[in-house]
C-alpha cells in the first residue's frame, strides 16, 4: 500500500497502524522500557542473523566447487547456520567465487541490488580479489571490489573449504561487532577483514 | 499462453557455472532456445601467448575445474609434442594413474549435480563424499585439492608417494562398493526412471556431424574414444574396453548418458587398479623428483615453424591443445595456443535436443550433457 | 467428549470463566445486574474461545520448533551430515574471540547488573573456557554444544529472527495490492486450520458439528494465495510456478476430499473428535487396519497437497529458481516458510487423527489388560496426557515426510497432474465405496467383526509387496543393470519406452 | 593390446595422402609423432583458400571424414609468406551406423586393434596461409559438418578471420557490445602490463617510482 494511488480500501490501515504505533511508542518511552527492549531485541536479531548467514547459490568457476564441498558432508558449513539459497531475495550474502568478467559485471550488480538489506559480500578466492591469474586479461575485472564493496576477503586459489567456513566465522566476528545494521547506517572506516593476516 | 522467451539467466540452479539459456516456451512445452555463453571468458589463449611452457599448465588446470588433471595432462602432451620430448615410461603410469583419478571424480561431480536437477538432494552430498575420497588421493600426488599442476613436460613432478598405492587401493574399493548405493538410489526409483528414459533424444550420427562427443557419444552406441582409436600414453597395454551404451532407436536419451557415466566410474576405478599393479618399477618404489626415470630432459625453447598439437580423452569429450612455437623470448613462449572444449561445441547441439521437451526436462537434459563452463569460455 | 484425560484445560477454563462471570454478577449493582445476566453467556463464550485460541495457537508454535529441527538433523543424517548446531550456548558466548562486550551496562534501571552476572556464569560452566569445548575444537571434532542444550534446535528461532529484521523489496512493475494480499492469504489460511485440530481431548479451538468439512474447505484456499502471489510479482519464473501450483492442487483436492470423506464414512460423523472416538470407544481399532489403502492415499494426497518433494514442482529450484516465491524477501518469505512447516505439521497431525487414533497410546487396552503388568502400564497412560501422544504420532509422521524428501526425485508437472487424474482420483473412489461396503454391510453395532482388521491389512500387505518387487528378471540376467534399457522395465505402470518401441 | 594397430593406422594414412595429394594445389604428406609408447601418424594437409570449399566436401564425402574437431585462426604479422594462417583438425571416427537389432542399436564393440582399410581412425591436419592482410576471409564449411559452426564464431570473434557463407555470424566469448574490429588474439593487441617494467613503475598507482629503480637489477 505504499503509494495512495494504489490504496483502494476506503478505511486508511495505515492511519490505524500510524496511530496505534505512536501510542505504544509514547507509554513506552514513558516506562523506559523503550530501551531495554531495544537493547534486548538488539542482541537478539544480531544473533539471528550472526547464526542464519544464507548465501546465493551462484557458481561462476572452480571457488564454486570448494563452495559446494563446504556445503557436503566432510565440511558440513550448515553446521553454521549457512544454507544455500537461489534466489537473490531470500540471501543476504553474496559469495563471489570466480572472475568478474565485462559481460558479468553488470549482472552481478543487479543481483547485489536485489538482495535485501543488511547483506554481505565475501569475495572468495584470487580472482574474486583481484583478477587471479588473469589480471592481465583484457575481459577480466581487477578484483569485485571494483563494482561492489565487499566485506571478507579469501584468499587462494582455490580456498579450502575450512577457509571459506573461517570466512563466514570472521562475518560473524564482524556483524557482533559493527551490528547487522543496512550498510547505509554502518560506521563506515571498518576495513575489510583477510583471512589469514592477523 | 502466447509464446514468450525465459532466459535462464547467468545466475540459475539448472546452469552448472554462468551463461545464459533463452528458452522460447509455448505454456510448458520448449519450442526454440539459443544459449549465450561468455560469461567467464579470461581470454587464456592470450595470457597463455605471454607464458612459458611451465607456467601455461597452471591455467590449464584452471580450464575446467571439475577435472583439473586431465586438462593439464591434454595440454602437456601438446607440449611434448611440440618440444619433441620421450618420456619415460613410469611416468606414462603415473599420468595414468592421476587422469583416470581425477576422471572418478569428475564424473561424481557430474553425478552430484544432477541429483538435484532432477529434484534429490541427497545425491549430491554422498557424491561429494566420495569425490573428496578421490581428492584426498590426488592431493598427495599434486600438494592441493583441486589444481595440482601435476604433469611437467617431459614427465611429472613428483614419485607416487610412500604408501599411495595401498591407500589408493583401499579407496578404490571402497568406492566400487558405494557405486550399488547410487544405483540403488537412481535405478530403482521409478521418478528417476520416468523423469530420465524417453527424454533428450540424441542421435548418433547427428551427434557426430555436431561435433559431440565423449560420454555423450558413446551414451548413442558410437564406440568412439580416443584412448583406442587415437592411442596414446599406456591405454593399449592395460587391457579395458571403452563402455558403449545399447540406446534405443531414436537416439540416446538422459538415462543412457546417466548409465554410460556410472559404467565409466567403474571402469576408471579399475584402470587405476590395474596400473598400480603394472607401474614398472612397482608403484611402492620412490624415485627422487627430477630422477630421469619419471622425468626427462625437455628443451625449453620451441623455434618458430614448429606446431604441435594432441587430441585428448577429457571426462566429458574430447578434448585437444594445437600449440604453434616461436613465440617471444626467441621461442620461449608459445607464438598461439589453442583449445578445444568438448562443451563449448556441445552446448548448442544440447539446447537444441531440448526442443519439444517440458519446462522441467530443461535441468535434466542440460544436466546429462555435463556442461562445465570453465572450458567452454576459456 | 468420551475417552478424556487429566489435562483438562478446557474445563478449567470454563470453570474459572463461568466463576469469575458469577461474581461480577453479584458484585454489580442491581439495576445492571439483569442487563448483565442477558449477555452473560455471551461474552463467557467469547472469553472461553479467546483463551482457548491462544492456548491452541501456543501449543501449535511451540512445538512446530520441533519440526525443522526433525527436518534439518534427520535430513543431515540421511546425508550423512551433521546438520545445523546452533544453540542456546551461542546467545552468551561471542564469536571467536569477538563479543559484544558488556552490552548489557546499556540498561536502564539496574537491569545491567543481573544479566552480566548471569553471562558471566554461564560463560564459565557452559562457555568457551569449557574443557570438553577446547578439546574438541583444537582435533576439529564436530562440535555440536553441551548436548542438553540442543544444538541445532534453535536455528528455525534464529532464521526467523533474521527474516523478521530484513529489508521488505517490492519489484517495482508488481501488482502490488496483490503481492502484498497474496502471503496475507496463505499464512492465515494456514494458522486457521489450526483452529479445528483438536490436539488433546480437551485441546481444541472450535468444535463445530461438521468441523472435518470447515478444515478441508481452509485447507484448500492457500494454493489461491500461492496464485496470486506467482501472478503478482511480475516475474515469469513465478508465474510458470504459480500456474503449476493451481493445476497440481486441483489435480489432488479432489481426492484427497475422497479419502477424507471415506474416513467420515467409516467413522460415522463429520467431527474431528466423534471420528477419534470412533476409533478408541466405539471400533477400538484404528482406520489404518480398516482402511489402509485410504491412509496410503491419504499421505499422497496430503505430500502433494503441502508441496514437498516429490510433488515439488511450484517451487522446483532446478529450473523455476524459487517457484513462486522467489520475489518474496524477508519477514513476508520468513512467514511464508513457516507456514509451509505448518501447513506439513497439519497433514501429520490430520493423518494421526484420522488413521491413528488421535490420542490413544498404541496397543492401549491390550497391554493395561495384561495380568502383572498391566497396572503400571495403566498408570503410565493415565500419566500421559492425550496431547502428548498426538505430538510424537505426529513428529514421526514428519520423519517419514522428510525421509521420503531425501530418497524420491521430483516428477515433471503434467506426470503429477496425470498420476492425480488417472490413478490417483479413481483409486480414491474405490476406497469410498469399500469404506461405504464396510460400513454398511460389515460394520456391527458392537464394533467390527473380529477378522475384519486383519484381513483387510493382509491384503493391503499382500498388494504392496506385489507392487513394490517389479525388478525384470530376464533384464536382470542380460545385464548387470537392474533396470536394462531395452529390456521394458515394468517398474513404472504406464511407462512411455514400451510405446514407443512397438 | 586393444589400441588401434599402429601398421593399420599408418597404411590408411598413407593410402589418404595419395587419394588427396592428387588434387590441384594441395600438399600432402604424413607426419610420423610419437605419444606415449604410440607412434601416432597425422595426415597433413596444406591447401590453397581458393580451393578449400572443393577439398572440403570430396573429403567429407568421398573420404569419410565425418568430424570436425578444431578450427585455430593464427596472425602472422612478421612472417614472410603468409599474413594469417586457419588450421582444421578433422577426425576420421571410422564409425558406420550400427545396426538395429529388434529395436534396439547393437554397436558395432569390434575390437579396435582387428580395425582394417577405410574404418581405421585418422588424424588429419589441414593449414591454410592466407596473403591480404586487411580482412582475411576463408569459405566456411558450416553446412558440411555443423560441429565447425560454433568453432567458425568464435575463431572470428577472437581472432577476426571472416569465413564467406557462415550464417549468423556473432559474437560468442565477448561480451555483445564489444567495438566492431576488435579482435583480441592478433598479435598488435598487447596485454595489461605486458612489459613488466611499466607495472613495477605505477606499483603505487601513482606513478611513482619504486625505491630501487635506479639500481642495475
Amino acid at each position: 500500500m505504499s503509494e495512495d494511488g494504489q490504496n483502494y480500501t476506503m478505511f486508511s490501515s495505515r492511519m490505524l497502524v500510524d496511530t496505534v504505533g505512536d501510542t505504544t511508542d509514547a507509554a513506552l518511552e514513558a516506562s523506559g522500557l523503550r530501551e531495554v527492549i531495544g537493547v534486548l531485541a538488539g542482541r537478539i536479531f544480531n544473533w539471528g542473523q550472526r547464526k542464519s548467514l544464507f548465501p546465493l547459490h551462484l557458481g561462476i568457476k572452480c571457488c564454486a566447487l570448494e563452495m559446494a564441498a563446504a556445503g557436503a558432508s566432510r565440511f558440513d558449513a550448515e553446521r553454521f547456520g549457512v544454507f544455500f539459497r537461489s534466489s537473490p531475495r531470500q540471501c543476504d550474502v553474496l559469495l563471489v567465487n570466480g572472475p568478474i568478467t565485462k559481460k558479468f559485471a553488470d549482472p552481478i550488480v543487479r543481483l547485489w541490488e536485489q538482495m535485501p538489506e543488511p547483506k554481505w559480500c565475501i569475495a572468495m578466492g584470487e580472482c574474486a580479489i583481484s583478477g587471479g591469474p588473469y589480471f592481465q586479461s583484457y575481459n577480466v575485472l581487477e578484483g569485485v571490489d571494483t563494482v561492489i564493496p565487499v566485506d571478507i576477503y579469501i584468499p587462494g586459489c582455490p580456498p579450502r573449504p575450512e577457509a571459506l567456513i573461517d570466512g563466514f566465522g570472521k562475518l560473524r566476528e564482524k556483524i557482533i561487532r559493527i551490528g547487522a545494521v543496512p550498510s547505509h547506517a554502518r560506521t563506515d572506516g571498518v576495513a575489510p577483514i583477510i583471512i589469514g593476516d592477523e | 499462453m502466447a509464446e514468450m522467451w525465459i532466459s535462464m539467466g547467468p545466475q540459475h540452479p539448472m546452469t552448472h557455472g554462468l551463461w545464459t539459456l533463452k528458452v522460447k516456451v509455448d505454456g510448458e512445452t520448449v519450442v526454440d532456445t539459443e544459449p549465450d555463453l561468455g560469461y567467464i571468458h579470461r581470454g587464456v589463449e592470450k595470457i597463455c601467448e605471454a607464458r612459458n611452457f611451465t607456467q601455461i599448465t597452471t591455467y590449464c588446470d584452471r580450464l575446467c575445474y571439475a577435472s583439473a588433471n586431465t586438462w593439464s595432462h591434454a595440454y602437456i602432451y601438446a607440449a611434448e609434442d611440440l618440444l619433441g620430448v620421450e618420456v619415460p615410461e613410469r611416468a606414462e603410469y603415473i599420468r595414468l594413474v592421476a587422469v583416470e583419478l581425477q576422471r572418478i571424480a569428475s564424473h561424481l561431480m557430474w553425478l552430484g549435480a544432477y541429483g538435484p536437477d532432477i529434484g534429490n538432494l541427497t545425491v549430491m552430498v554422498w557424491c561429494l563424499r566420495e569425490r573428496e575420497m578421490m581428492m584426498d588421493l590426488l592431493q598427495e600426488l599434486g600438494g592441493s585439492r583441486m589444481h595440482y599442476n601435476f604433469p611437467r613436460v617431459g614427465g611429472v613432478k613428483r614419485d607416487l608417494p610412500h604408501g599411495f598405492a595401498m591407500r589408493a587401493r583401499h579407496k578404490l574399493r571402497l568406492f566400487l562398493d558405494r557405486i550399488q548405493e547410487y544405483e540403488a538410489l537412481f535405478d530403482e526409483s521409478t521418478i528417476f526412471l520416468i523423469r530420465s528414459q524417453g527424454v533428450g533424444y540424441a542421435k548418433p550420427e547427428e551427434m557426430i556431424n555436431h561435433g559431440v562427443s565423449g560420454p555423450n557419444l558413446r551414451a548413442g552406441g558410437v564406440n568412439h574414444d580416443i584412448r583406442t582409436s587415437h592411442p596414446y600414453s599406456v591405454y593399449s597395454e592395460l587391457d579395458w574396453a571403452p563402455a558403449v551404451e545399447r540406446s534405443s532407436i531414436k537416439g540416446a536419451d538422459c538415462y543412457d548418458r546417466y548409465r554410460i557415466r556410472v559404467e565409466e566410474m567403474r571402469q576408471s576405478a579399475n584402470l587405476v587398479l590395474q596400473a598400480l599393479d603394472k607401474m614398472p618399477g612397482g608403484a611402492e618404489t620412490y624415485h627422487e623428483p627430477g630422477d630421469p626415470k619419471i622425468l626427462a630432459k625437455a628443451p625449453s625453447r620451441a623455434p618458430e615453424g614448429t606446431s604441435g598439437s594432441h587430441h585428448f580423452e577429457d571426462s566429458r569429450g574430447e578434448s585437444m591443445f594445437y600449440l604453434a612455437g616461436g613465440g617471444e623470448g626467441r621461442g620461449k613462449m608459445p607464438y598461439r595456443v589453442s583449445i578445444r572444449s568438448p562443451i563449448f561445441i556441445t552446448i548448442p547441439y544440447a539446447s537444441k535436443c531440448m526442443i519439444g521437451y517440458k519446462v522441467a526436462d530443461i535441468p535434466a537434459i542440460m544436466g546429462s550433457f555435463d556442461p562445465c563452463i570453465g572450458e567452454t569460455d576459456r | 467428549m468420551a475417552s478424556s484425560d487429566w489435562l483438562n484445560i478446557r474445563g478449567w477454563t470454563e470453570s474459572i470463566i463461568g466463576w469469575s462471570m458469577d461474581t461480577t454478577h453479584d458484585l454489580l449493582p442491581e439495576s445492571v445486574q439483569t442487563e448483565f445476566a442477558t449477555i452473560q453467556p455471551a461474552l463467557e463464550l467469547f472469553f472461553i474461545a479467546t483463551i482457548m485460541c491462544t492456548v491452541v495457537f501456543a501449543v501449535m508454535m511451540l512445538t512446530l520448533m520441533v519440526v525443522p529441527y526433525i527436518e534439518r538433523k534427520f535430513i543431515g543424517r540421511l546425508m550423512d551430515r551433521i546438520g545445523a548446531t546452533t544453540s542456546l550456548r551461542s546467545l552468551w558466548i561471542g564469536e571467536g574471540n569477538a563479543t559484544a562486550g558488556d552490552w548489557w551496562n546499556k540498561l536502564p534501571m539496574g537491569l545491567g547488573g543481573p544479566i552480566g552476572f548471569a553471562n558471566k556464569k554461564l560463560n564459565q560452566s557452559f562457555g568457551n573456557e569449557h574443557p570438553e569445548e577446547t578439546i574438541a575444537r583444537v582435533n576439529n571434532r564436530g562440535y555440536h554444544g553441551i548436548w542438553f542444550l540442543f544444538p541445532g534446535f534453535f536455528q528455525a528461532l534464529a532464521d526467523f529472527m533474521k527474516f523478521a529484521t530484513k529489508e521488505h523489496m517490492i519489484p517495482d512493475k508488481a501488482d502490488k495490492l496483490v503481492f502484498e494480499v497474496a502471503p496475507v492469504i496463505i499464512i492465515s489460511t494456514t494458522i486457521m486450520v489450526f483452529a479445528f485440530v483438536p490436539f488433546g481431548p480437551h485441546i481444541w479451538a472450535a468444535n463445530p458439528e461438521l468441523s472435518l468439512i470447515f478444515m478441508m474447505a481452509i485447507f484448500g484456499v492457500a494454493p489461491l494465495g500461492v496464485f496470486f502471489a506467482g501472478w503478482a510479482s511480475n516475474n515469469k519464473y513465478t508465474l510458470i510456478g504459480g500456474m503449476r501450483s493451481a493445476a497440481q492442487l486441483t489435480a489432488y483436492e479432489i481426492p484427497l476430499l475422497i479419502t477424507v470423506l471415506s474416513i467420515a464414512v467409516i467413522s460415522g460423523s463429520f467431527n474431528i473428535l466423534e471420528i477419534i472416538d470412533f476409533q478408541i470407544e466405539t471400533s477400538d481399532t484404528w482406520n489404518i487396519f480398516i482402511l489402509p489403502l485410504g491412509a496410503v492415499l491419504f499421505l499422497v494426497t496430503m505430500i502433494a497437497e503441502v508441496e514437498r518433494i516429490p510433488f515439488d514442482m511450484p517451487e522446483a529450484e532446478a529450473e523455476l529458481v524459487e517457484g513462486w516465491w522467489t520475489e518474496y524477501g524477508g519477514i513476508r518469505w520468513g512467514l511464508m516458510f513457516a507456514g509451509e512447516m505448518m501447513r506439513a505439521y497439519a497433514a501429520c497431525i490430520l493423518f494421526a487423527m484420522f488413521f491413528l487414533g488421535g490420542w490413544e497410546f498404541p496397543f492401549q487396552d491390550f497391554l493395561s489388560s495384561l495380568p502383572l503388568v498391566g497396572i503400571a502400564f495403566e498408570t503410565v497412560f493415565m500419566v500421559i496426557p492425550g496431547l502428548v501422544v498426538v505430538l510424537l504420532k505426529a513428529w514421526i509422521l514428519f520423519a517419514f515426510f522428510v525421509w521420503i524428501r531425501a530418497s524420491l526425485h521430483r516428477i515433471r508437472t503434467d506426470q503429477i497432474l496425470e498420476f492425480g487424474w488417472l490413478y490417483l482420483l479413481p483409486l480414491s473412489i474405490v476406497n469410498l465405496v469399500i469404506a461405504t461396503f464396510l460400513r454398511l454391510e460389515v460394520w456391527t453395532d458392537s464394533g467390527w467383526p473380529i477378522w475384519t482388521a486383519p484381513l483387510l491389512t493382509l491384503i493391503a500387505i499382500f498388494f504392496f509387496v506385489i507392487y513394490a518387487i517389479d525388478e525384470d528378471e530376464e533384464a536382470l540376467a542380460q545385464s548387470r543393470r537392474p533396470y536394462s534399457t531395452q529390456a521394458l522395465s515394468k517398474a513404472y505402470p504406464g511407462n512411455q519406452r514400451k510405446q514407443e518401441v512397438k | 593390446m586393444n589400441g588401434v594397430s599402429e601398421e593399420s593406422q599408418i597404411s590408411a594414412a598413407e593410402d589418404l595422402v595419395n587419394e588427396i595429394g592428387t588434387m590441384e594445389g594441395v600438399s600432402a604428406f604424413v607426419d610420423k609423432r610419437t605419444s606415449g609408447t604410440q607412434v601416432r601418424p597425422i595426415v597433413n594437409l596444406t591447401v590453397p583458400p581458393e580451393n578449400w570449399r572443393k577439398v572440403a566436401e570430396s573429403m567429407f564425402s568421398d573420404h569419410g571424414i565425418d568430424y570436425c574437431s578444431m578450427i585455430t585462426g593464427i596472425h602472422w604479422p612478421e612472417s614472410s609468406d603468409k599474413q594469417w594462417e586457419v588450421i582444421y583438425h578433422f577426425l576420421r571416427t571410422g564409425v558406420k551406423n550400427p545396426p538395429i537389432v529388434d529395436g534396439v542399436v547393437e554397436p558395432i564393440i569390434t575390437d579396435s586393434s582387428q580395425l582394417q582399410g577405410s574404418d581405421v581412425p585418422l588424424e588429419i591436419q589441414i593449414s591454410i596461409p592466407l596473403q591480404e592482410t586487411r580482412n582475411p576471409k576463408v569459405a566456411s564449411i558450416q553446412d558440411i559438418w555443423v560441429g565447425a559452426d560454433w568453432n567458425e564464431k568464435e575463431t572470428w570473434d577472437l581472432v577476426g578471420i571472416d569465413f564467406e557463407g557462415h550464417q549468423g555470424m556473432r559474437r560468442v566469448l565477448q561480451p555483445h557490445e564489444t567495438p566492431k574490429g576488435y579482435h583480441p588474439l592478433q598479435k598488435q593487441h598487447k596485454l595489461r602490463y605486458h612489459n613488466f617494467e611499466e607495472m613495477y613503475d605505477d606499483v603505487q598507482g601513482f606513478k611513482r617510482k619504486p625505491a630501487d629503480s635506479e639500481k642495475v637489477k
